[in-house]
């Protein structure tokens, strides 16, 4: 068992053709994620390591009706589009790597997803991975195992610092989701945990916060109020981050009075939540409550 | 991309609003005759054109009684920095007395990921200030993308902070205004505070926008030198800006190069926990090429308060040989090192960029916590 | 029984204040409908015809729960906004009378009527009526009395026309609607008859079509493929209609090689309908089916 | 409301699309310095402006070699009537060589209630041909009004109609056009045909747009004296639409006034069926007032075809007593009745109606078989 994807997961890979698309496909490729098709309008006919590769999802899709999931390489001016074509082509996860998509285009798809049933993982994100079943995403495959930590964070590289020092520890995952950074994305921290909760894998749940927004406190309000049952220890970045500055592109901005670092400490611990200091604090406080 | 008060005002006027008749002057510019020009009769008010909060309490906005006081004025105000910096341009506007001062915004609900109306009856102090204060005052109203804003949501809203009449028919059509500046652009937030309530109808004394920098393609019109005139950033930020870094100066010496901004946020944080201090954010974000990655060090080695660098990289999509490929093209035009360099390196291809770096005689670290020990004893 | 409104309508009144709104809430009082409010945005705290009116749909239903219907008579300016406030304000039933709502609107609104489970009847249409029960629309009352026969007509003064000839001929109506004459109306034939199928009182149907479109040949399929299941007996304006010209604001039309009369008469009685040539052979036809 | 091909062609010209160099004349244009003006080299296409179907057959398209040709050929098109009526523009036009023939067009599905792209390889012929003799040829994609056409719908709708590489995306981002033009327009047909291919790129030879006309209050720009010069109506037609009346010609000698289309057109029917011949279709629609009621009246009463009158109403929002008001105003103002009129009043407000019309000797009919044997037996 796991979350989202997994020994089923059938994969279309749009902008495969791409330099990031065609790369990552060959490491997804090796690390066992079943890809059946790629896209790329006006590419239809190639291959690319060997998948079969399509100008349109329509046609992926009638030529392999057991794809279930996309991941998208697309540029950003051009996503949006292929998140529509993957949700009107049925796909029940679509993962979107790409970022600087324009946050009103996605707040949109998201919306249009959530109408059809489709989960957007991202965009602006690393993807999403059940070690040892299915990697959709450019997270480096080997220092993942599988076991039974749940991961989901906010932050792609921060992922994999902690899911690293979590393996050098022993300890697998589940599966580990890196939402995106971007300040609208399709799958939230809670919406994550609903799935986590509902997953026999997962005894433990790693949630990697930042500061802004208040997708934290949400996630403490649920525990608090035991829609999320399971232990909870969790990381959050910026603690030294002075507010109204946005750090990166992704905007980690501490604004309109919410986010601070303090804040979400404060309602997690409420909640019961451990707060690790550093990351590498992490795998210490897991074995404690495993 | 935050636009200047005027910029905010010029896109409501198109949209039908009615704002205060005023103009906008430059340093070289002959104020009084500008003035003239317009039609302005005093009251004036002289408006400081910076893009930090609190202008009117750092003194950038001030009511003037006669032409020559404003001319002054507007001279004084080019030389007074708001908050670090001195503007570029400033706004003088006839004075509109009024007896309310309401709050209108909308934003990206990140939760509900629709947006979202605001308002109060309240205006005049910031939305935290009034969350605080007045919490029952505030007025939500989240919009369906899209649909789009309703005029009897528009009414609702206005009815809910006491308005009636042809003050709430006046206040339903500013929303729907500023609801199109927000769509067509692409805007993060787009507010009016104070929205002033004169007789039966709405003017906004003040407007802000602030644009989605990923859809500033969409608006060509927008790209202009304001990165310099904006008085927001320091004088490295916007060299870094200019440069396509991700970069925010801080107050230690310690250069801080991540990829991602949880990464880099997280190394700056480890970089206070064992007692050093960083001199700035650098995040150089998912796939940097070894181009951006030299950029990066290089502006890191060129910058004064930086004494040191350290540089954290976990590889997903950024891959480890194309990193180390920069910092030796980085050291290679520098012609050396010119500051201490402690990089850690893993993930994507990390045994290649180990290898790279090894050739020139630099070895990267495992373990970040080794690594950031090792940078605050050089 | 009856179909869409009955004993249970509790209607709110968008545009009371208006000539039309006004007029016809009174003739819908007299009838018996049970009107609990009206709206008109700036007119509230007034009463029209002892109906107290609010500014708001938000206000109405807040202080007359029991709304589940509402009818709007105001200007095609500001319909849309009227539809939206009524579907966003729970109403299960909205009843559009304007004319001359731009199309792409009505377009709009429809589709989102039925994302949120509302029916919209019209625009540009004469209302719904469940003699004996609740008159939500702008029909003369005294024209129709309760019986078995249920009416479906894109024409409303052909549907006055045609329930008098049967009441006159001792003939009641379970419900009659008149789905409006604009090329996009909120409820289509075929939907309507969905209604009336499972409705016990309704024994026999009397549909009333026009030239254009092809909600005729829709509902003859359907009756050919066995999902209304009901005698039926039509009428179909526009015998005489010269092809391509439109005949009045509403768009009857004979458009891209479609919806002529003859297409329609061919369809409907290939399924089995009876066509009466003129409107007044009705009663005799549906005294021969019930 | 149609527009003429040349304003559909600076619509998409304004949404980027490229469309054949050329110039519209009027009758009193030096159609000569007109075209050397516009830089057109031979051959050239001179197309007289007309609003009706079949415009090529009838002899209103025509290709020439050289200006003096185009300016003789002009001149006698402008004499030209098409299907009745003389255009009051000519468009002329590069010759745009090509191989293939596309059709594309955007039109609101009644049944969906949605926006539908049709679209086709085999161009040139009417839709109807088209789907008459390669039915299978015709792609057909639903759009969701809230979403408008996606970048890939077009291209897929492109690929099924054999489309590849770059003339795909030049189709692709024609339909976007297409489809911008349908909505910013609020119209029930955007169309090309035939849409030419021309090596890589698609390029629209002919092009129409259908405005709804109940929107046109958004389109002020569009209100123009085109009524006239659209040679869609008849002398008598474009009388009626100044009158704002819903009015159209036919070949007998009863006039028709009902309210509603259906009883309108029913009453046509009515009349036919009883051995008589209708003058028109005149519809005073839904709540008709006297004034409006006058109007028709009137109209039909000066219509020299209009031998005698039947009028058939039934009340719903129409009211009765207004009808009658409007009836005897008519009277008044033309000084007594000039032909013979029956009406037939029923519903709202009957008693009433009766009453005022019976005051001024006039005795309506309750049974429309009773009144329409009476008018065609007078």
């Amino acid at each position: 068992m796991a979350v989202l994807v997994g020994e089923d997961t059938r994969v279309i890979v749009q902008g495969i053709t791409g330099r990031e698309g065609s790369f990552h496909t060959k490491l997804m490729l090796e690390y066992g994620t079943k890809i059946v098709a790629g896209v790329t309008p006006g590419k239809g006919g190639q291959e690319v390591h060997g998948v079969p590769v399509y100008d349109t999802m329509e046609e992926a899709v009638a030529e392999h009706p057991e794809a279930n999931t996309s991941i998208i390489f697309v540029p950003a001016r051009f996503a949006s589009d292929a998140v529509y074509e993957a949700i009107d082509a049925g796909m029940k996860v679509v993962v979107v790597i790409t970022e600087h998509i324009p946050v009103h285009e996605t707040m949109k798809f998201v919306n249009y997803a959530k109408s059809k049933g489709t989960v957007i993982i991202g965009p602006n994100c690393p993807g999403i991975i059940t070690p040892g079943a299915a990697k959709v995403g450019i997270m480096p495959g080997h220092i993942f195992k599988p076991g039974p930590v749940g991961i989901v964070s906010r932050s792609g590289t921060l992922t994999y610092e902690i899911a690293y020092s979590l393996t050098r520890a022993g300890i697998g995952q589940s599966t580990a989701i890196g939402i995106g950074g971007d300040p609208i994305v399709g799958l939230t921290f809670t919406e994550a945990m609903e799935y986590f909760e509902k997953d026999p894998q997962t005894k433990v749940l790693v949630l990697i916060g930042e500061i802004g927004g208040d997708m934290e406190e949400r996630a403490a309000k649920m525990i608090e109020e035991g829609r999320f049952t399971k232990p909870v220890v969790a990381f959050i970045a910026g603690r030294t981050a002075p507010p109204g500055k946005r750090m990166g592109h992704a905007g980690a901005i501490i604004m309109m009075g919410t986010g601070s670092y303090q804040d979400k400490v404060k309602a997690l611990e409420k909640a019961g939540v451990r707060v690790a200091r550093i990351p590498q604090e992490i795998p210490k406080l897991v074995e404690e409550v495993l | 991309m935050k636009l200047f008060e005027f910029e905010a005002k010029d896109i409501l006027r198109k949209y039908g609003v009615e704002v205060p008749p005023g103009v906008v002057v430059g340093k070289t510019d002959d104020v009084e005759a500008r003035i003239k020009e317009a039609g302005l009769e005093p009251p004036l008010v002289v408006k400081s054109q910076v893009l930090v909060a609190g202008r009117g309490k750092a003194g950038g906005i001030k009511l003037v009684n006669s032409v020559e006081e404003a001319v002054e004025t507007a001279k004084r105000l080019f030389e007074t920095p708001i908050k670090g910096l001195k503007p570029s341009y400033i706004l003088i506007e006839k004075a509109i007395p009024h007896d309310v001062e309401l709050y209108a915004a909308i934003v990206i609900d990140r939760s509900e990921r629709k947006p979202v109306v605001l308002a109060s009856r309240y205006g005049g102090m910031d939305i935290e200030e009034i969350a605080r204060e007045k919490p029952e005052s505030i007025v939500r109203q989240y919009i369906d993308p899209f649909v789009g804003l309703k005029g009897y949501q528009a009414r609702l809203i206005g009815k809910k902070i006491g308005l009636t009449g042809k003050a709430l028919a006046s206040f339903a059509m500013f929303l729907q205004a500023l609801y199109r500046a927000f769509v067509e652009y692409d805007a993060e937030l787009a507010e009016s505070n104070p929205l002033a309530l004169v007789g039966d109808k709405v003017i906004p004394l003040d407007a802000r926008i602030i644009v989605d920098d990923n859809a500033l393609f969409k608006h060509p019109e927008l790209r202009t030198a304001r990165v310099e005139e904006s008085g927001e950033y320091t004088e490295w930020e916007v060299k870094a800006r200019k440069l396509g870094l991700a970069f925010v100066e801080l107050d230690g010496d310690i250069g801080v190069i991540g990829n991602g901004a949880g990464l880099t946020m997280t190394t700056m944080d480890l970089v206070y926990e064992f007692g050093g201090r960083p001199a700035n954010f650098l995040d150089i974000g998912g796939g940097a090429s070894a181009e951006l990655v030299k950029t990066a060090v290089g502006f890191l080695m060129e910058m004064p308060k930086v004494k040191k660098i350290f540089m954290n990289i976990f590889g997903g999509i950024t891959r480890c040989d194309e990193v180390a490929k920069g910092i030796v093209k980085a050291i290679e035009e520098l012609g050396g090192l010119k500051k201490p360099l402690v990089v850690r390196l893993s993930g994507t291809n990390e045994e290649e960029g180990r290898r790279i770096l090894r050739e020139h005689g630099l070895e990267a670290y495992t373990d970040p916590i080794e690594a950031v020990k090792r940078v605050i004893s050089l």
